[in-house]
């Protein structure tokens, strides 16, 4: 590893479990740390997570021990106590998570202890050690997970044979988060499946606490939250699967089989739903099939993304709109050993030759490591075989890279600053539909 | 031995005694200066805010050919996504063209901690200056370099020698103020360490009488840089803008002005005072040129030090007339309607004032943080025998929503990220500061005016959302004292 | 009325027709006019549809007689006949649509007592008189429902209560009509009302044979299938009820309370559903809100776009967005006696003073009929008063004039050329937020 | 009396006896002229196509200054959102800025259909004139005037004194002809009439004989005219590029040219000759630059006219000898596979030489129409002996889809707007023109190879495409003849 990250795309582990804690229902997450953990937080978020800021307690709203000094040398757990007491009385919330920043755990405080004499108290409060040097935002949600189904999923007698749980979409990571875990239930329920996504509005508190009844996890990611599932294998015996984030019809009707066969479910509400929303999928693109010709639509794709995006754009790129995703960039820090697993994971897929496959999580080391081809063909007679015309999905930094690529440009993954993101997903099909135009929208603006 | 010999600088707390804790009325505050709010007055309820690396970040992020390292957790620093909105907006507005900050982060880990960052640092500092070999390479020391003893400084003197980039330690640790004020000091203070003098071999011409440094702030754009450059200009000044956006390379120049004039107090003394003992230049701190008479108070005070009070009177006449006749249509709605204001304490206090100019009542006003400069903008809302609350709060919208539930005032005021509140109980709401517009001088009070009446105008976006979203507080909480939370330990209280 | 149309945003009466035809189910339209025609609708959904081009049947797969000179002399009958002939062995369709063009009917051919003939012989096929120079694309949408009224839904003895019809959305004028009448059926759908939209791949020609049952016809136009509505009362006995093009979470629940009203629904079911709907908006718009402020995201908007788009465009920023429309311009051609009319159906909504709805076909009238105050304030210390910052909503036609008055575009209605739309909709709740992600999208592209 | 002291140009049915329906084979043709499709041989079904008014307005659209009014029905005209598009893109790379086209049309009524269209049609030009003030007016009559007869030419005629702009009839009567070519004659016509004198006062230089005029096209963009541009200048050449794109007001350069160079005999013969008849400059039009050899041809000839036969050669020799080194990669993917092509006669027949050059065996082809230019085209693919389907049609896609499910070839190229059949059909397409791209000279034969290269290696969008979208015919009619719905009334077929 390097002894440096340039413009890292995530941000600290307390910042990922915060963005997740704050997305449960009825919740609220409580800072051990100083104050400035949670406006950066916020500030994070105005430039990276596609103009949403804040949850439901809005973005500076969350409650925080705000360390001093004082806290430093003496301990910060009397504080620690006030601050879990007087939450009860200020804020609205039925379970109440301690987050661990930087300071609170390198000067060592016991939280679990404060934590647990509440809980012994009869409150449900639980607690993560998410301090920014354990990792990234996505062991922050991992953490979180690990916390949520060890600490507060019950055990349950009998598993439900319908019941799925779904994770992998990482909150405030995935700009589209909200999105992505609507249109992922509304597939599964479409298979008359139950399903618990638990960040989005449609779960609650009760069926997050019911999880271990489900008869499967779906990890949809092939890195963010398989610990977690671990866990939970461990604690509550149900099974997991994990499957690559879905975009698109190729990628998504694979997705639904996967799920039916792990939960031994027949072909048949599968097909269903496949057969529906593939004929929904192309009755809908059909009438782009002139313009997708005649104005050359076809392009050589650089794709950047963490791990769930840039797969699964590289796979709905190539797949189904015969783009052509010759360097595929992943920007989080993968240790070299995990790197097979994750390429192990991406199962029945055709393997990515080394030079298409890039682990870089430096903004500027991406340029560096791009093939010469992507680098445009200066105009006069020169016959040099390029990458063009290309397009580049990545991240809001990744502009200037196209641009001095020549290349169309869309923000898809963090940090996303100009767009703004609500109920949109690229997730499934009707998400690739939305993708499609979106990039075709990108490619022809001028015109 | 002043300030500037040490390799930090002092916390705000220390150093001014400043405070971020108090609830009662502007007339408990004015006239009582620091002892207001008294340093050991703390919440036992709190929430999430800021720390000083944020607005430090604010202006090291804008500064061209620099590079800015993170000596941190990966998760500090990553508000320069936001920053980073600003500095393509602001240097398309000043040199035509967009550009991304470039910025790195150590990325301590966990061995990092039980071992120490310093040898991470410097190989960071090697391998970016290797590879990127940037002009200037800030080096921002936060928390937990702070907690487990890095040297930082020792470090990177050195090291310097091998290193090409000019190399700017700025001390960012979050826990040692909870005045994010201190961000500016810090920054001056490596500036002033650093960057004031001239570079070998280039001839320094003597001062110059008719510059003035106007020292902006990341808060401020370019079209108020252009407002107040167009007021100093109408005064016969050449203005020389500082610190945000300016050439580190040439940052020396500063040393040749005939006058320093600060835009707000809260910012600046810090380095104007140093600007003065070491290189004599005088400076004029008293106001915040925003809103009519405030503009005027700011420049007169610039003309008083330079001996132009017939010019400035000139000039204030002229573009008083010219705002007013402006204004007219846009002031009946105004006319009785009742503002909260909640920043800075110094842009708030201003605005108070400002608001006041257009026919607006003051309803209750909060400020991130107390100190002296504030004194004589508290003792100008309170002139005229009027009252109203008063919160000092780094943020805390606990203590906000339950104010706005009591107050209801129809207009409302705030910073950056701290106006979703009031948005949520479908208040109207302008940002008090929005990086890009016109807020200062005559034309920010048009501005903000134009802003404000269409504001009140349609307040739909937030009316709609009030009817369908709550707040995450307790429907008891808003039956309580808004400042029960409050540690009352002292006087002057409620 | 002058006597020219500048760059008109709609085209003639036979592409209106013709466009619509093509999107029913199994159905093969014949165009009884020159060659060029259905080429002229090809190549103007190319420039104008959102790259959306042609139905199933491809672009210039539309059997047409193709008429020449000879025709233009002898008449077109003998053409007409052979084609039909020939039509049914080799187009896949179960009803087929003759449509009229300018020279057909200029040359007073008797297409009715052709088609007549074929109908009398067993064969689903009807005949609309859409010449072109009988009005423009929303009248020959028109005349096809109205021919399809008269003479392919079959009378019905008795009407089924929860049954409802819905229109007003013009194929291909309207470009996101897809989403939009797949939107809007769902929305009525989730009220537990059966609905036939005649013209998305949920849609069959037995349901619309059978659409006499229906209890209520609703007009979602102030303006297109209103006459078509008239006739279909006048046969069927359906009433029918004109509402506003629903676009957001105010206009789409006043929408559906008027669809409750008119059948006597109780309220129950509306009100589950908009309690639902507007849950799931707020929830979704809620974490813009820092940055709406902050970013000072409210516009004064000048609206440019067809009945339908114009007002329902100004209603959704006027009272969801809080934004300032101050002058609304309708481009299509209303005779001054209608325009009453119009403003009369939207009932229940407050009246537009008269400087800000202008109808105005002409595309660079609008710039001339503009406000002053929408020009720019030139840099300097000047104070006049302007609508400034500013957004237009319009077509792609008018990125000029977003340009010179400094404000951010949306292309919304037609022409589209600049983007793609499959099943995009901004229709009901989802639909708005689609459009402020839209919007914002605009307006941050550079942050 | 020459054709262009007509008010209205002839048909090319008339003047070319050109055809637009056959269904044999290329041996079936080549050589037997224009016999080969008799005139009077027809489809007893058929589909929509396009009308002469189209590839009309695609030149007339493009011209700088210039107002388009239609005289027609409502729609017709409304191609233009689509031309548009290439407007502006052709204006941005020729000019550097966007440029949207201004353009009106009548929209006849009811009323005017009784009544005659002339009084609405003076109108509309005094009003145009009027506010609008275009240099240029040209005045597309379309096939309502044609029918009800309205005399636009002298109406054109009568009012011009009193006109500010400088009108141009061009007559668009669709049902006249079934031949869209006769659109180039249309707008040629009014060229010839009204634009190739020097205003007056204007100093005319004499002919220059390195000048020379390139006859562009409206399918082909900026940089195919580049590529012909740089390559004449190879030979020493001066260019004038004509008539798409080209100031009105300067045309009458061309006729200071030694030579024009078609680049399509389709689109010029009917101008050329009048420019050789009427200003005596020769011009060479036999062969399209497309492909490697058909360049070569078209070099050679022209170069024959300049006395340029060494240059040509070498720069014709360093030019193959550095694509074909370009080329060499690309070509195994190439080998052996079927190709299908569908497009203009002249455009279609060459690219067949060029697919050809690139390894591909032509295993079909279909042409809008079919004339005396191209019959040296067909010798050209005919030579080798190899035979393949040609079907001449008008577009009709239902003799196409029959034609691609027998003879599935490995890649379709077809003309824009007619790809889709082949597409649904899960056939990889490259669209025959694109306008923007690269297509002709010899970048244009590197280009198309990598365009084809990358559609071969990945055919994704249109191999899901039609495992889930069906065309809209019968599974019947696949079994049938592909040509029975034409009616054999000649010789020289299946």
């Amino acid at each position: 590893m390097s002894s440096y990250i340039e413009r890292p795309r995530f941000s600290c582990a307390l910042c990922g479990a915060l963005m997740a804690a704050a997305a449960l229902p009825d919740t609220i997450p409580i800072v051990h740390s100083v104050a400035g953990c949670v406006g950066n937080v916020a500030w994070t978020q105005q430039g990276g997570a596609a103009l949403q800021v804040g949850g439901p307690c809005g973005c500076l709203g969350i409650p925080g021990t705000n360390l001093r000094e004082r806290e430093v040398v003496f301990g910060g757990l009397d504080r620690l106590r006030e601050q879990i007491a007087n939450t009860v009385v200020v804020m609205e919330g039925r379970l109440f998570i301690v987050l661990t920043g930087c300071v609170s755990e390198v000067i060592g405080d016991d939280v679990d202890s404060v934590v647990r004499s509440y809980k012994w108290a009869g409150m449900d409060i639980i607690t993560a050690r998410t301090g920014g040097f354990r990792g990234n935002s996505y062991r922050g949600y991992e953490e979180l997970l690990k916390t949520l189904f060890r600490d507060y999923v019950r055990t349950a007698k009998r598993k439900s044979s319908r019941l799925v749980n779904l994770w992998g979409v990482v909150p405030g990571m995935d700009v589209f988060w909200r999105g992505n875990l609507e249109a992922m239930r509304r597939l599964l329920e479409s298979m008359r499946l139950e399903v618990n996504t638990f960040f989005t509005g449609e779960d609650s508190l009760e069926t997050l606490a019911c999880a271990a009844k489900a008869a499967l996890n779906v990890v949809v990611s092939p890195l963010y939250g398989v610990e977690a599932a671990e866990i939970f294998t461990e604690i509550h015996g149900t099974t997991y699967l994990v499957a690559p984030f879905p975009i698109g019809p190729t990628a998504t009707g694979r997705f639904l089989h996967m799920v039916a066969e792990a939960l031994h479910i027949g072909n048949e509400d599968v097909d269903r739903v496949i057969d529906r929303e593939s004929e929904r999928y192309y009755r809908y693109l059909s009438p782009l099939t002139d313009p997708w010709i005649d104005l050359d639509l076809q392009r050589y794709a650089l794709i950047i993304g963490d791990a769930n995006y840039a797969f699964a754009l590289a796979d709905f790129v190539a797949d189904d709109l015969g783009w052509l995703p010759e360097q595929v960039f992943v920007t989080d820090p993968v240790p070299e050993d995990q790197r097979e697993d994750i390429l192990g994971r991406r199962a029945g897929l055709r393997p990515e030759p080394e030079h298409r496959l890039v682990f870089e999580t430096d903004t500027s080391a991406i340029r560096h490591r791009l093939d010469p081809r992507w680098f445009p063909v200066e105009d006069g007679n020169d016959y040099r075989e390029s990458f063009s015309p290309a397009f580049v999905i990545g991240s809001s930094m990744d502009r200037e890279l196209a641009e001095s690529l020549r290349a169309g440009h869309l923000s898809v993954g963090f940090p996303v600053a100009n767009r703004a993101v609500l109920d949109r997903s690229y997730v499934g099909y009707s998400g690739g539909l939305r993708l499609v135009e979106d990039l075709v929208g990108a490619m022809v603006a001028a015109r | 031995m002043s300030y500037f010999d040490r390799a930090t600088p002092p916390t705000r707390e220390s150093r001014l005694a400043s405070c971020i804790t108090y609830g009662g009325t502007i007339c408990g505050l004015a006239g009582k200066g620091r002892r207001s709010c008294l340093e050991n007055a703390e919440r036992s309820f709190s929430q999430g805010s800021i720390c000083l690396l944020l607005p430090a970040l604010g202006i090291i992020n804008s500064l061209p050919d620099t590079a800015v390292l993170i000596h941190g957790a990966v998760g500090c620093g990553t508000v320069t996504h936001s920053q980073n909105c600003i500095v393509r907006m602001g240097s398309a507005a000043r040199h035509g063209k967009a550009r991304d900050v470039l910025w790195f982060t150590t990325a301590l880990q966990e061995l990092d901690v039980v071992n120490g960052g310093e040898r991470r640092l410097e190989d960071a500092i090697r391998e970016i200056d290797r590879e990127h070999s940037p002009k200037f390479l800030v080096v921002v020391t936060t928390c937990i370099p702070g907690i487990i003893g890095d040297d930082v400084d020792t470090l990177v003197e050195r090291i310097a020698p091998e290193i090409k980039a000019r190399m700017l330690p700025v001390h960012c640790e979050g826990f040692k103020t909870s005045i994010w004020a201190t961000a500016y000091d810090a920054v001056y203070h490596t500036i002033g360490r650093n960057l004031l003098e001239p570079p070998e071999g280039e001839l320094t011409s003597g001062p110059n009488p008719r510059l003035v440094n106007l020292m902006n702030v990341s808060s401020m754009g370019r079209p108020d840089e252009l407002e107040l450059e167009r007021l100093l200009r109408a005064l016969g000044l050449e203005v020389n803008i500082f610190p945000v956006f300016a050439d580190p390379g040439g940052m020396h120049r500063a040393t040749r002005a005939a006058l320093s004039v600060s835009t707000c107090p809260t910012h600046d003394d810090y380095f104007l005072k140093h600007l003065r003992e070491r290189y004599g230049i005088p400076f004029s701190i008293r106001h915040m040129p925003i809103g009519i008479a405030n503009t005027a108070l700011w420049l007169r005070d610039i003309a008083s030090y330079l001996g132009l009070k017939d010019e400035v009177e000139r000039v204030i006449a002229r573009e008083t007339a010219h705002l007013q006749a402006a204004l007219e249509p846009l002031l009946p709605l105004f006319q009785g309607k009742r503002a909260f204001i909640a920043a800075g304490e110094m842009r708030a206090l201003a605005n108070g004032t400002l608001l006041r100019e257009l026919g607006f009542e003051i309803t209750g006003m909060r400020t991130f943080h107390h100190d002296e400069f504030a004194e004589g903008e508290y003792e100008k809302l309170a002139a005229d025998g009027s009252d109203f609350v008063v919160n000092i709060a780094d943020c805390q919208p606990f203590e906000e929503a339950n104010l706005l539930r009591r107050l209801k005032p129809d207009v409302f005021m705030g910073h950056v990220n701290a106006n979703s509140t009031a948005a949520r109980m479908g208040i109207p709401t302008v940002a008090i500061y929005q990086v890009g517009m016109h807020f200062v001088g005559y034309r920010g009070v048009y501005e903000l005016a134009r802003r404000l009446h269409r504001q009140i105008r349609n307040p739909s976006f937030n009316q709609r959302l009030a009817e369908h979203v709550r707040l995450c507080y307790r429907e008891e909480w808003y039956r309580r004292d808004p400042f029960s939370h409050i540690q009352r330990r002292g006087e002057d209280q409620l």
